[in-house]
């Protein structure tokens, strides 16, 4: 059984591109590794030669032919760097392009989870979640990168290459999935104490998926149907959670954790700490420390009946 | 007089007189140099212990060997050691032992600055893995970077340990480099001119360069962090005008000239073995000097490539990008000339030249993986990536630790008069050299598959268990390869075969003398008159006269002819640097609690400089 | 596999198990949570046994190690830095004095001490840098300002209306106080009140400048939030070589 | 033995002044890391300017002009003196020597009072904002290294009435101390400019 019952693999490798620029990076990284290996043969050829073959003569002569040969090497040197700079720039310049039409969506990097915000003109129209991204295939979607507590780096290696959040220097940066698929990626500026367990996933969806998607995940969240669930918002609402997280259509509002008005869609529990299990989110709610020493959510005292009625309402918010 | 009386006058003059405190008081180049190697290696048998266990941590996902807590300390640890207690310090320690013997004259200049520049190193380290025992050691990387080190997300003493221990250590780094500058250029043999000096010489002389401008870099960010944490000033605090990035580009203003002032010196080791292992004088003699001067001056100029993830303009990063690429130039030059030595000489495998030959293999393709992470768009996917550990270590391991472990090799008899042991020699350098490569070599994948640098663990369904396990039995190969190869010294300290004053037929003045060396280094020195001295009828060439044998007397020559100047008086041993690196220490420790301390420590400090100076008496004054 | 995919319904059910001896009934019960649960209950019980006995501090960590090693003069360090660095993640809600806890009179006055219980986080750089940010996250902040007082009483001077022992402190966020302080008994978790009973100390100067952090990462606060409160703001910073 | 050829030194000096002398060298050495501490503190003062819309930010007083540009010229006339006991040294004159570091040492002291004033007319304090700390900084590191040199120079100065005067070294010892008082004052000038007219002028 893997870690991610609904997931074959994990998708987090910079030599299998899935978007326009990690493609790009791709080819450009073919270049510069057949180069350098045809280079580091050539280099250890002459090496061997030289330790094996026959010597003749006085073995401290320099030879005006070694300091031809030696030029020529070194000249070379130049010349394929050159190639080598040229084509580093021009893929340079072919990622940094901004298009106009993008989705805009904020990534704000805590400690240690990724706050989600699609930007939309009217509030109301604002979707927020945590350590998952939803995006369409062939759309361009920029990032616009936050921090306010400490540097994060934003990697999805499927994708694109890395952009950091820095606390005072806003950036950006642009993805463009180009086949449907799950990449994973991790925060990879050390970032504290939990800096391996800060994951979060993009799922790149056709273009109709994503709409439905969106308009799934803008309705409030699903009213308890069954009287564990009802009995279940209420130790929500009884117990700390509220204080930081927030179920949108409930009285619960806090705005320091992640929202979880749609938290059973999510994939995992503490950006990858745990799988979003039955099993999992009852662990994670009496001891995340556990799972995540040092995360900021606490441990939380339930009767067993609480957590078991609270973990049944939570795994109903789809 | 004679000869006899003479050496007699000598050997009492530069003795090292003996009693309980003595230890305290040599300061002599030669002793210092030893503990200062000693010390060094000790650290490193510390942070290499330390890279083991992040090794077992790794080696299966999931792992609870270590907490997420201790493991940041430790890979912390394991930098700050590496780069700051090992590092530079083993390379200045070699040369503090070597450079006067190879330069033909019997002191290093200012030997109380260089204990004190010892102690100051010794209670570094110690301070730092006190700290770890503690469980209080730096937690934030070694490059500690802003905010995660500012006061309000680096709480407690931690960081404040890193800012003192870069003090310790560069004030320490700083004042051997004065010294080596110095010897360098003003104590050489009568007749070394500048173009005839050995070029571990000038890589000694490249690195001391380099340190003087790179390192004052740092200990003004660790001071800036220090007054952030200690005074409640704004330098790192965005929300006051600060700015986090400036820490990074002070940071690595020196971080990058930091490689190269580690790897340099061991050019050099690389470049006097194969010269002696292959029976002829290195290739392209002033090419290799040009290269090594380029590279210092290149070094300065490409740090932004470390910061290319933090979004610059285009046109910055092509530069630093095209910076970073050119400095593959002069590298690759120096590669061409060994290759075109060994192609030319008599190459015999002996231990030191198997450890060059291992240099060769790993170096150029730390080179070449560097020239892939100078490429903005590739340094994107591979930036703080476990590809980027496999570049640095093939660059550190392959262009620092390999050569010096040949060099250890190559002077040991210098320094024992014994030889180590061959057989031994070759047994740890495959084990190494196999262990190095099955170590890290699995990173360069493990990168591009997408893990991270610094994490404590990782998930099974990523993919990169198997990688991680080869990684970890590598990493156990590479240390029992250290194991014989420190154990063959140890053993050969006492046991190993005595060795004449030139055991290798090498061409430097410091196998003129005997193994190891009379305390007043050389009874006459040396006159030079070519690049190997020792392979030109050393018996014919002349000798100086007339440094007065009661007095403590170094012979000054002018800096580029290397013509006799004048003749310069060292002072006796003395307790005051040890006193004053105590009082030092003290100061920099209780600094971490308050700034008064540095108010009064410097107080204090000036007290014992004062002690220092003060000629002893007049007939054998001097000061250093 | 997976470990980490078992641990967290063990950890849940023995979790419960340890409050009230109940068991979390279990809807189909997955199998690897039952193989990888059975080593767990008594290592975790007799590890939370220890931690009852507040022994965690000193008992874990690599306090004794270090004991053994250091010179008798770092053995100072050692009582004060291992104090202080400790990071302790799991710690268990420590004893709760509001169960047992009756205040007299809910009147400003001397309010009787609370004995027997000690905050777990004295001095505690990484509790009260929590404390700090709970202090915020929870908006204390709100009617406390940054300890300077606004709605509610400042928090840096050495008046308190109910006691400024950590205990006292403690029973009045977990019970509230007549005039505006809610109860936070069930909102906020014991372990995170203790954090803010030490942040709140730290305010007010009951709690060593060792561990409390420097000024933090956001627009200028009042001096007592800084490593060195009695520093006169013209005196000159001492600035090292 | 006898056969070698011999170069016999016994003749040369025991002593030598400028760059001649290794002490020279060694000054030029500390010359270069402080040179570079200064740069790097510079350097970090107009990053932090390019951050602010206004420098100094709003609300911020501009630093008095009136005891730094005392302490400019103090040490330009502090050089005076400084020359004299440079060529004293250099031609071994004991007598102009001592007076004249008297001299030097007082200017220092006047220089080191003057700069207690400056702190209190920076208007500003170190933690009250970036520019703050960036100003208190980089004048207490130029502090910093003018008071250790200070100290340097008075022991110097007792050192040459002392018994030990007469010695060759000593000569060049106190050349050394005043080569190096020319970098003091060379780079105050600077950290004068950046600290007083870069907040006025640019």
């Amino acid at each position: 059984m893997t870690f991610f019952a609904h997931l074959a693999f994990v998708h987090q490798s910079a030599l299998d591109p899935a978007g326009e620029h990690a493609r790009a990076i791709a080819r450009l990284w073919d270049v510069f590794l057949g180069i350098t290996t045809v280079i580091y043969v050539l280099v250890m050829i002459a090496l061997v030669v030289g330790l094996l073959r026959k010597r003749e003569g006085d073995a401290s002569r320099n030879p005006r032919s070694t300091y031809v040969i030696v030029s020529i090497a070194g000249g070379l040197t130049v010349v394929i760097l050159f190639g080598l700079l040229i084509a580093s720039i021009f893929t340079g310049r072919a990622i940094a392009e901004r298009p106009k039409n993008a989705i805009g969506i904020t990534l704000r990097g805590k400690q240690w989870w990724w706050q989600v915000e699609y930007e939309a003109a009217h509030p109301s129209n604002r979707i927020l979640s945590a350590n998952e991204l939803t995006i369409p295939v062939g759309v361009p979607v920029t990032l616009h990168l936050h921090s306010s507590d400490v540097i994060h780096s934003f990697w999805v290696p499927g994708l694109h290459g890395k952009r950091d959040l820095i606390p005072g220097h806003d950036g950006s940066i642009t993805l463009l999935a180009e086949k449907p698929g799950v990449y994973r990626g991790q925060c990879a500026e050390f970032c504290g104490v939990q800096h391996a367990k800060m994951a979060l996933w993009v799922n790149a969806v056709s273009p109709s998926d994503y709409a439905r998607w969106a308009d799934a995940e803008r309705t409030p969240a699903r009213a308890p149907q069954t009287e564990a669930e009802i009995a279940g918002q209420q130790v929500f609402l009884r117990a700390p959670c509220p204080l930081c997280h927030a179920i949108r259509g409930t009285d619960a509002s806090g705005s320091t954790a992640p929202d979880l008005t749609h938290l059973a869609t999510r994939r995992s529990l503490g950006a990858g700490a745990l799988p979003n299990t039955r099993e999992a989110l009852g662990g994670w709610i009496v001891d995340a420390q556990r799972a995540k020493p040092g995360c900021q959510m606490p441990s939380i005292n339930l009767r067993p009946d609480e957590l078991s009625a609270l973990v049944d309402y939570l795994g109903s918010l789809r | 007089m004679n000869e006899l009386e003479e050496r007699a006058l000598l050997e009492k003059t530069w003795a090292n007189e003996s009693g309980p405190f003595a230890w305290f008081r040599q300061v002599d180049h030669r002793s210092i140099g030893r503990r200062f190697l000693f010390t060094a290696f000790v650290w490193f048998a510390c942070g290499g212990v330390l890279a083991a266990l992040m090794r077992i941590q790794l080696a299966r996902p999931n792992n609870a060997f270590l907490s997420a807590d201790r493991y940041d300390q430790i890979f912390t640890l394991h930098g700050i050691t590496m780069m700051f207690l090992f590092g530079v310090p083993v390379m200045e320690a070699l040369a503090v032992y070597v450079l006067p013997l190879m330069l033909g004259t019997r002191a290093l200049a200012f030997p109380r600055a260089n204990a004190y520049a010892y102690y100051l190193f010794l209670f570094a380290g110690i301070m730092v893995y006190t700290a770890l025992l503690l469980g209080m050691a730096p937690d934030t990387g070694w490059f500690s970077y802003v905010p995660l080190a500012s006061p309000m997300f680096g709480p407690g003493k931690r960081v404040d340990i890193w800012a003192e221990l870069v003090n310790f250590t560069e004030i320490s780094a700083l004042v051997v480099a004065i010294e080596v500058v110095v010897t360098i250029l003003k104590q050489r043999a009568p007749g070394m001119s500048i173009h005839r000096m050995p070029l571990y010489v000038w890589s000694m002389l490249v690195t001391a360069m380099m340190i003087l401008f790179a390192m004052p870099s740092v200990m003004v960010a660790s001071n800036f962090i220090g007054l952030d944490r200690l005074v409640g000033t704004h330098l790192f605090n965005p929300a006051e005008g600060g700015d986090v990035l400036l820490w990074q580009h002070l940071f690595w203003f020196f971080g990058h000239p930091e490689v190269y002032i580690i790897f340099i010196p061991g050019l050099g080791i690389v470049s006097s073995i194969t010269a002696v292992f292959c029976r002829r004088p290195v290739f392209g003699y002033t090419a290799m000097v040009l290269s090594l001067v380029a590279t210092a001056f290149m070094g300065f100029g490409l740090w932004v490539h470390h910061m290319f993830a933090t979004g610059l303009p285009q046109s910055g990063e092509s530069f630093f990008t095209a910076a970073s690429m050119m400095i593959a130039i002069p590298s690759g030059v120096q590669i061409f000339c060994w290759i075109a030595t060994i192609w030319l000489g008599r190459p015999s495998y002996r231990p030191p030249f198997l450890f060059v030959l291992g240099f060769l293999a790993i170096f150029v393709i730390g080179g070449l993986t560097g020239v892939m992470v100078a490429s903005v768009p590739l340094d994107l996917q591979l930036h703080d990536t476990f590809f980027v550990v496999a570049h640095f270590h093939y660059v550190l391991i392959g262009g620092a630790v390999f050569p010096l472990l040949g060099g250890i090799f190559y002077w040991f008899p210098k320094m024992t008069g014994r030889l180590m042991n061959e057989r031994l020699g070759h047994l740890s350098f495959w084990l190494t050299f196999v262990g190095f490569n099955l170590t890290f070599f699995p990173m360069h994948k493990l990168g591009l598959a997408g893990m991270p640098r610094r994490v404590y663990t990782y998930l099974p369904e990523t993919g990169w268990t198997t990688l991680n396990v080869l990684s970890t039995i590598g990493a156990g190969i590479l240390s029992l390869g250290m194991l014989v190869y420190f154990g063959n010294a140890l053993w050969s300290m006492r046991r190993g075969r005595a060795a004449g004053s030139n055991p290798w037929d090498a061409d430097t003045l410091e196998w003129s003398t005997s193994s190891p060396p009379p305390v007043y280094n050389f009874q006459h020195l040396p006159v030079v008159t070519s690049r190997e001295p020792l392979w030109h009828e050393p018996d014919q060439a002349p000798i100086v006269t007339g440094l007065a044998p009661d007095k403590r007397e170094v012979l000054i020559t002018r800096v580029l002819d290397a013509a006799p100047d004048h003749r310069y008086t060292y002072p006796h041993p003395t307790v005051w640097p040890f006193a004053s690196a105590v009082i030092t220490g003290m100061m920099l420790v209780a600094g971490l609690f308050t700034p008064w301390a540095f108010a009064i420590g410097m107080a204090l400090l000036a007290i014992f400089l004062t002690g220092w100076f003060w000629p002893s008496n007049p007939k054998k004054e001097g000061d250093a | 596999m997976t470990s980490s995919d078992a641990l967290p319904f063990a950890e849940a059910d023995e979790y419960a198990s340890r409050r009230k001896g109940l068991a979390l009934k279990r809807r189909g019960p997955c199998p690897l949570a039952m193989t990888s649960s059975d080593a767990l209950p008594i290592a975790e019980a007799d590890e939370y046994a220890n931690r009852r006995e507040g022994l965690a501090l000193k008992r874990r960590g690599p306090c004794p190690l270090a004991m053994r090693r250091v010179a008798v003069l770092l053995l100072v360090f050692l009582a004060l830095g291992c104090k202080r660095e400790q990071r302790q993640y799991r710690q268990p809600p420590p004893p709760t004095p509001v169960k047992d806890l009756r205040l007299g009179r809910l009147s400003p006055g001397p309010t009787p001490k609370i004995v027997g219980i000690r905050n777990p986080y004295q001095g505690n750089a990484l509790a009260i840098s929590e404390g700090k940010r709970l202090f915020g996250a929870y908006n204390c902040v709100g009617c406390h300002a940054n300890g300077g007082g606004g709605m509610g009483p400042p928090l840096m001077d050495e008046k308190w209306i109910y006691g400024s022992e950590p205990q006292n402190i403690f029973a009045t966020i977990v019970q509230g106080r007549p005039n505006g302080m809610p109860a936070f008994g069930d909102k906020i978790p014991d372990t995170q009140v203790w954090q803010l009973v030490a942040y709140v100390q730290s305010l007010s100067g009951n709690e060593s400048a060792l561990a409390t952090n420097g000024r933090p990462d956001q627009m200028q606060v009042h001096r007592q939030d800084q490593s060195l409160p009695e520093l006169p703001p013209r005196a000159a910073p001492a600035v090292h070589p | 033995m006898s056969a070698r050829a011999t170069i016999d030194v016994s003749e040369l000096p025991a002593h030598a002044f400028g760059n001649r002398s290794i002490m020279w060298w060694a000054t030029v050495g500390v010359i270069a890391i402080e040179a570079a501490v200064f740069a790097a503190t510079i350097a970090t003062y107009f990053y932090l300017q390019g951050n602010e819309k206004s420098w100094p930010p709003a609300d911020t007083p501009l630093p008095d002009l009136l005891w730094p540009s005392i302490n400019v010229l103090i040490l330009l006339v502090s050089l005076v003196p400084n020359q004299i006991v440079k060529s004293a040294a250099e031609h071994h004159n004991l007598r102009t020597i001592r007076i004249g570091m008297i001299v030097a040492d007082l200017f220092a002291v006047a220089f080191v009072v003057v700069r207690a004033l400056e702190f209190r007319h920076l208007n500003v304090s170190w933690d009250s904002n970036a520019y703050g700390s960036i100003t208190w900084t980089l004048l207490g590191f130029h502090t910093f290294h003018l008071v250790t040199d200070l100290a340097d120079s008075i022991v110097l100065t007792v050192l040459m009435f002392s018994r030990h005067a007469h010695e060759g070294k000593r000569f060049v010892d106190v050349a050394e101390n005043s080569f190096y008082w020319y970098f003091v004052v060379i780079s105050w000038i600077p950290i004068y400019g950046v600290l007083y007219w870069a907040p006025r002028l640019l």
